[in-house]
C-alpha cells in the first residue's frame, strides 16, 4: 500500500504547476477564458512541450503515461489553474483514437486539437437518445444533426462525432472546418461550440463504438473529477488564507466558532473527494471502472458544489466580484457538473448497478 | 384560524391583476421573467406608471403621498408584482430613505426630498458597507470632518447598488472618532457630482455590473444635509434594519421562479422523456415545494402579527435565511434542469436559432451564481444567525 | 387571515394541556408507556370527560369539532406531553364509521376503544398492496390474513379492518376478542399489535372503502404531524434550556456559535413545521387535502429526524439516557416517521403528482 | 500509488480469515451480526480464544506478550473481525491501560498487571467522565487526598462503560487544586471492591445497560496504584487520546453494516417489490456507499501515512467525525428500510413466528439510537471539530 506519487508523476506535476504558474497567470487566465477563441494557443504548444498530452497515452500507443493517475494528477493541475485550455478533448479522443488503431501522433505533438462531441440537448450524458444520425451516400457517410456544448469544439482541428448508423451508434472522424461550427465561452470561460451537421462529409472509424464511447465517457469524467479536486484545493486554500486575515467586529472570522465548523466539514469533503479519485484513478481498465467513475463525478460533483456556495459565502461580498478569483473558481466548480453527466446523473448509474445487481 | 385574505384585501389584489395585466410594460415583464437585465430607463418606465397610480411608495402615508397600506397590502402588491414578472421597485429612495425622512427628517427635508422621490427627480443610493466594514457597520471608518457649515469627507463606500444609476447617496459617515464605535456615526445626503467623488463598477462573478465602489476626497457638503442629529446615525441605521422588511422572504420571487422550473422541468427532455420524470430531480423540486408552501404560510403568520400591531423581534431573521435558502434552491434547481444547457456565458449571439437553453432560460446559470448575494446581503444569513442566537438564548 | 386559534379550541388545548401534566406526569408516562397494557384505562376515561373525543369529531355525528385545526390542537398537546394514549385509532375510526353512517357515540363517549387496521409488512403505509382476504360464508364473512403493527391493536375493543373481497378493498368491523391479538409496546413506548386473522368472523361495513381509508389515512397523518409538533416544541425547549445551564470549558454551551447557529436552524425549521401543518389542516376536506397531508408529513418526518439527531449530540451524553426526558422525545420524533409513512413514503406521492399534473 | 496490501499483509488477512472462520462461536457472532446485546461471559471466550492464538493483543510488543503489529495489521485484524461480526475486544485493559503501562509504568506495575489483561483476570473499565466534565476532562473534580501512603478519593466518574463487569477502574483524579486546571491531574489504579466504591447502572436510551455511574466515598488507594509522576495525569491523558485510533472511522463496521442493509433491501418488498426498486431508498443506498467507499481510502491513506512513520495530526478526528457520521446514516438506514417493522421494542416474545422485522433485524432501531453515542463519546464531533479548525487556522 503506497499512495505517494511516483517520481515521474511527481516531476510531470510540478512542472505543468510551474509552468501554468509562470505562463498561465491569473491576468492572462482570465483574458482568455473569456476572449475569442477562449484558449491560447501558444500555451497549448507549450504544454505540449512539456509532454503534456504523452501522458495522457500509454506507451503501447506511444506515450508516456496514460494511466487513471497520469490523467488525474495532470487535471488536478489544471483545475488547481484553473486553466481553460481544452485538454479534455485530448483525453477522451486519445481513447477514441486508440480504440480505433489510429495513430496518435499529431495528438501527442499538440499539433493537431480534438474535440469529442457526443451529447446532444436531449441526450447530454449518455449514449442512448443520441439523435444525429449517418447515412450512406454514393461517396462515403454524411452526417446530419446537432451536438450541443462540444468543449473546445470551437478550437478544435478535428471532431470526433458520435451518430446513429444502421442503427447502431458509430464513430466518425472529420475536419472541424467541414461542419458549421458556433464558438462560444462557457459561462466559467474556456471554449465551446453548437456543432451543426447537415450531410456533413465525415469518415467512419468505429462502426459499433457504443462500448469505446462508454470508455471514453469515463475517462472524460476522471479527468473532471481531478480537475474539480485541484480547484477545490485552490478554492480552500484562499477561504483559509481569507478566514485566517479578514477581520469582523475586531477579530478574525476565522475565530468566529460556526465558520470554523463549516470550514473544517469542507475540509473533511475535500479529503473524501480526493479518495474517491484516487479510487476511481485505480480502477481505469479493471471491471469497476464505470461504477468507481460514476462514483467518483457523483461524490465530487456533490463536493464541489456544496463548497463553492460556501466559499462565496464565508467570504461574504468579496468573492462574489469578477475581481476575486474565488468567484471563478466557484463558478468552475459549479459548472464542472454541467459536463459529461451531474451528480444526479451519475447517482441514477449507482442506483441502476444496485437494482440490477 | 383563517388562510384566507379579507374581502378588502381581496378586491384590492383583483385591482392590481388588472392593472398589472395592462399598465405592465410587456418588454419589460419579459425581460425579468428571463431574469435579463433591466435597464435604467425600464425602471424609470415603470417607477412612473406606478407612480402615477399612486401605489409607487403605496405604504407612505397619505399626508407624503402614499396610500398608507399595512403589511398585507404591502405583501399583496410585492407578490403580485413578482408573479406578474413586474421590476423590483429601486428600494434606496422609496423604501428606504422616505421612510428615514419620515422618521427623521427636518419638515424641510421633507417637503423637498420626498416628492423627488416619487416623480424620479432623484435617484437615490447607499452608501453603508465599506470595505472593511460589512457586516459590522459599527467599524466604518469613512470621516466627515466638519468645516464651518460643512462637512468634509473621506473614505470609501462599496456595495453602491445601483449607484451608476443614482445622482444622490445616502452615507453613514464618522462624525466622531473617540468613544463607542457606534456613537460617532452621521446620517448624511450628498450629491454624485460634488467634486471628490469618484464611483467605479464593480464586476460580479457573472460578468454583470450592478454594485459600485464610491471614493470620496475632500467632498464638501452642507451641514443641512445631516439627517437627524450628528453623530445619531447608528439609531437611524437600526431603524431602517429593522424597517420595510414585509420582502424579505422573497416568497413572490420563490413562487414564480418555481413556477418557471416547473414548466421546464416539463419541457426539456432527456431521451426523449421530460426530465420531469426523472425521479431524483422531481424529489427535489418536491422537496422545495413543500419548504416553500410551508414558507408562505410561515410569511402570512408574521404578517399577520405584524398587521395586529404585534412586535415582530427574531422573525425577520428567520425570514431572511429561510427564504434566501429557498430562493437559491430553486435558482440550483433551475440551473441544473438546463443540463449542459446552462454552460454557455450568455450573449446575444446564441439566440434565435441558435438557442440551446429553452427560451427566457438562457440566464438561468448566471442568476444562480448572481443570486448568492442575496444571503450575504441585508445583514449575511450568518449575522441573522447570531442575531437570532441571542434572542433564543436570552429567553 | 387570522392566525390565532379561537377560543374554544385554546381552552380545549389548555385544558388538555392541564390535564396532562397534572394527570399524566413524566413518571407515570415512562411506567404506562413500556408496561403492559402500554395504555392507562382510567386516564383514558379522563380524557374522554375532558370531552376529547367530541372535539374528533363534526356536529353532524354528534361532537363539537371535527375539523383539521381540532385534530391538529389536540395532537400537539399529546405529542407535548408525549402521551402514549391511542387516540390516533379514535381519530381514524371516526371518519370510517362517520362514512359508513355507524353511530359515534361510544366512541364520542371513550367506552368503546378502535383500532384501525390497514397496513401489512409489504404494504406497510398504502392500500394497494393489501394481501388480507375477505370470503363470504354461509352465515357472513370471515378474514383471514395478518394486520401488523396495529397501533392501539392490543388495548381496543373493537378493531375496523381493509380486507380484499370480491376485488376491491372493503371495511370490516370486529370485536378485538374475536381476533389473535399479540400486543407489544413500541420502542417509543405506547401500545401495538399483530393482528392475525384466520377465518375471522367479522361484519362487512362499507364494500368499497378505498376512498374512506385514503381519507382516514390523511387524517391519521395530520394528526401525527401535529403530535410530532408538539413534541418538537418540547423537544426545542429542553435543548435552549441545556445550552443556557451546561457549561464546559467554564462558559455556557450556548454561547458556542456552532451550537448557536444550529439551533436557530432548528427554530427556523420547527416553524416550517408548524406552518405546514398548519396549511394541512386547513386543506382537509378540500381538493388538495392529499398534497397538503403528504407535504406535512413529508416535511414534519424531516425535521423531526434531524432535531432528534441534533437534540441528543448537542445535550453530549446526557440525552443518550432513559432518565432524561429528551431521550425519549427523541425516539418519538424518529419513530413517528414510520407510522402511516414515512417522508421518503409521501414524498414519492408528491412526486406522483408532480408527475402526472 | 499502489491501495493494495503487500504479500505479506495478504498472507495475514488469509490467516486471519481462517481462523475466525474456524474460531470465532457462532452464537457469539449471530448475536453481533444482529446487534443484540453480547454477555459478559461471550466477551470472556473471545478474549480467551484470541488470547490463546496471541491475537488478542497483536499490536503490543513481543517482550510484552503482543505481536508487534504495525497500523496497517491492527488495521487488517479489524477490519476482518468486524466483518466475521467477531465482538470488539474491549479495550479497556488492552487498548489503553495495556498501553498507558508500557510507557509510565514502573516495571513493577507492567510484570504485575498486563499478564492479568491479557489472561482474563482483570476486567479494567475507564473512570475519566464526571458529570460536569464531559469533553472538558480539565474541569475534573473527583479528589485524590494523599494520607499517609494512600490517597483517599472522593467523588464520582461517569460513562463508565462496562463497568458493571469489571474488577479494576483507572481513574483521572485531582491531586493539587490550585495552579492550572490540567496541572493537578494524576493517574491511579483502584481495585473496585475498595469499600466506598458504589457503582450505579445507567439505562440507555434504547433500554440497555452497558455504562455506569461510579461514586467513590473515601476510597482508600495505595499510593503505589499510582502511574507515572503525581500531577502528571494530563500528559498519560493526551497520550491515551492520541493513542490507538486505528479504528477511529469504523471502517469495518460501517462495511458489515451496509452490507446487511442492501440485502435488507433486497429481502423486504413494498407491494411485492423489492424495496431495493424503490429509487429514493435506492439513491440514499447509493451516497452513502460513495462516501463509505471514499472513506475506505482515507482511511487506508492516513493507515499509510501512519506505518511510514508519519505523524498524524488533524487526520484521526477527521475520520472520527466522518466515520461516525456513515455508520450512523447506515443505522438509519436500516431504520428506514424496516419501516414499521421497525416500531416495536425488541422483546423475546416478538422472535419466532411473530416476527416482525426480518431475522436479525428486530434491534436495528434500538442499535440506531444506541449508536447515536459515537459521535458523541471520545471526544464529541464537536470537540473533534475544533482540534481541527485550531489546526487548520494555524496552517
Amino acid at each position: 500500500m503506497n499512495f505517494e506519487m511516483s517520481d515521474d508523476r511527481r516531476m510531470l506535476a510540478e512542472t505543468l504547476r510551474r509552468y501554468l504558474s509562470e505562463q498561465y497567470g491569473w491576468d492572462h487566465r482570465l483574458r482568455v477564458a473569456y476572449q475569442a477563441p477562449f484558449h491560447d494557443p501558444e500555451k497549448w504548444a507549450g504544454m505540449a512541450d512539456l509532454g503534456l498530452f504523452h501522458a495522457l497515452v500509454g506507451e503501447d500507443r506511444g506515450g508516456m503515461g496514460g494511466s487513471g493517475f497520469d490523467i488525474a494528477v495532470i487535471f488536478e493541475e489544471i483545475g488547481r489553474a484553473l486553466c481553460p485550455e481544452p485538454v479534455l478533448g485530448a483525453v477522451m479522443a486519445a481513447r477514441l483514437l486508440s480504440a480505433t488503431g489510429t495513430p496518435l501522433t499529431a495528438l501527442l505533438s499538440g499539433e493537431t486539437r480534438y474535440a469529442v462531441a457526443i451529447g446532444e440537448l436531449d441526450a447530454p450524458y449518455d449514449l442512448d437518445g443520441i439523435a444525429c444520425r449517418a447515412d450512406r451516400t454514393g461517396d462515403g457517410w454524411r452526417l446530419t444533426g446537432r451536438k450541443s456544448v462540444v468543449y473546445g469544439g470551437g478550437v478544435a482541428d478535428r471532431l470526433l462525432v458520435a451518430a446513429r448508423a444502421n442503427g447502431q451508434i458509430a464513430l466518425f472522424d472529420l475536419a472541424a472546418a467541414e461542419a458549421d461550427l458556433h464558438p462560444y465561452a462557457m459561462i466559467d470561460g474556456g471554449p465551446a461550440a453548437e456543432v451543426l451537421l447537415e450531410d456533413t462529409p465525415a469518415t467512419p472509424i468505429l462502426p459499433a463504438a457504443q462500448a469505446a464511447l462508454s470508455d471514453a465517457l469515463d475517462w472524460g469524467a476522471l479527468a473532471l473529477s481531478a480537475e474539480a479536486l485541484g480547484a477545490m484545493e485552490a478554492t480552500s486554500a484562499a477561504l483559509i488564507d481569507y478566514l485566517g486575515t479578514r477581520k469582523q467586529f475586531g477579530q478574525p472570522i476565522g475565530t468566529f466558532q460556526a465558520l470554523q465548523h463549516r470550514a473544517v466539514d469542507l475540509t473533511i469533503d475535500i479529503e473524501q473527494a480526493r479518495s474517491i479519485v484516487i479510487l476511481a484513478a485505480s480502477a481505469m481498465g479493471t471491471p469497476v471502472q464505470a461504477k468507481r467513475v460514476a462514483q467518483a463525478k457523483h461524490l465530487v460533483g456533490r463536493v464541489a458544489r456544496k463548497l463553492a456556495e460556501e466559499a462565496i459565502q464565508m467570504h461574504g461580498g468579496i468573492a462574489m466580484t469578477w475581481e476575486y478569483p474565488v468567484s471563478h473558481y466557484a463558478k468552475r466548480l459549479v459548472m464542472i457538473d454541467h459536463q459529461l453527466g451531474d451528480s444526479d446523473h451519475h447517482l441514477g448509474r449507482l442506483i441502476e448497478t444496485l437494482q440490477t445487481a | 384560524m383563517d388562510l384566507d385574505y379579507s374581502p378588502q384585501e381581496r378586491a384590492f389584489q383583483a385591482d392590481l391583476r388588472d392593472f398589472l395585466a395592462e399598465h405592465l410594460p410587456r418588454d419589460i415583464a419579459a425581460k425579468v421573467t428571463a431574469r435579463r437585465e433591466v435597464s435604467k430607463d425600464d425602471m424609470e418606465r415603470w417607477h412612473a406608471i406606478l407612480n402615477a397610480r399612486g401605489w409607487l411608495a403605496g405604504s407612505w402615508p397619505k399626508a407624503f403621498g402614499g396610500e398608507g397600506w399595512g403589511p398585507i397590502e404591502q405583501h399583496v402588491f410585492e407578490e403580485e408584482c413578482c408573479l406578474a414578472g413586474a421590476p423590483r421597485i429601486v428600494p434606496f429612495g422609496v423604501k428606504m430613505l422616505g421612510p428615514v425622512l419620515m422618521q427623521f427628517g427636518t419638515p424641510e427635508q421633507q417637503a423637498d426630498l420626498l416628492p423627488r422621490i416619487l416623480d424620479g427627480t432623484d435617484w437615490w443610493c447607499q452608501g453603508y458597507s465599506e470595505p472593511g466594514a460589512g457586516s459590522d457597520l459599527a467599524s466604518l471608518k469613512t470621516r466627515a470632518d466638519r468645516d464651518g457649515d460643512h462637512y468634509v469627507i473621506n473614505g470609501q463606500k462599496t456595495w453602491t447598488t445601483l449607484g451608476q444609476y443614482a445622482n444622490r447617496i445616502f452615507c453613514l459617515v464618522r462624525t466622531k472618532v473617540d468613544g463607542k464605535p457606534q456613537e460617532g456615526i452621521s446620517f448624511v445626503l450628498v450629491d454624485l457630482d460634488s467634486p471628490g467623488i469618484e464611483m467605479r463598477p464593480i464586476r460580479l462573478i457573472e460578468g454583470g455590473y450592478e454594485v459600485n465602489e464610491v471614493f470620496f476626497t475632500d467632498v464638501r457638503v452642507p451641514v443641512a444635509n445631516l439627517v437627524g442629529a450628528e453623530n445619531e446615525g447608528w439609531t437611524i441605521a437600526k431603524f431602517l434594519l429593522g424597517h420595510e422588511r414585509t420582502n424579505i422572504a422573497g416568497v413572490g420571487f420563490s413562487v414564480q421562479a418555481l413556477e418557471q422550473v416547473k414548466s421546464l422541468a416539463r419541457q426539456i427532455t432527456r431521451n426523449g422523456r421530460p426530465l420531469i420524470q426523472n425521479t431524483l430531480f422531481a424529489a427535489r423540486l418536491a422537496r422545495i415545494e413543500a419548504e416553500l408552501d410551508a414558507m408562505k404560510i410561515t410569511n402570512l403568520r408574521m404578517l399577520a402579527r405584524a398587521a395586529q400591531g404585534g412586535r415582530l423581534g427574531a422573525e425577520p431573521s428567520m425570514l431572511k435565511i429561510k427564504g434566501t435558502e429557498i430562493r437559491q434552491a430553486i435558482n440550483d434547481l433551475a440551473r441544473r434542469a438546463l443540463g449542459p444547457a446552462a454552460a454557455p456565458f450568455p450573449s446575444e449571439d446564441l439566440d434565435g436559432n441558435l438557442s440551446i437553453a429553452p427560451e427566457g432560460h438562457a440566464h438561468d446559470a448566471a442568476s444562480y451564481f448572481n443570486n448568492r448575494k442575496i444571503s450575504i446581503y441585508g445583514g449575511s444569513n450568518e449575522i441573522q444567525r447570531n442575531i437570532l442566537a441571542k434572542g433564543m438564548m436570552a429567553r
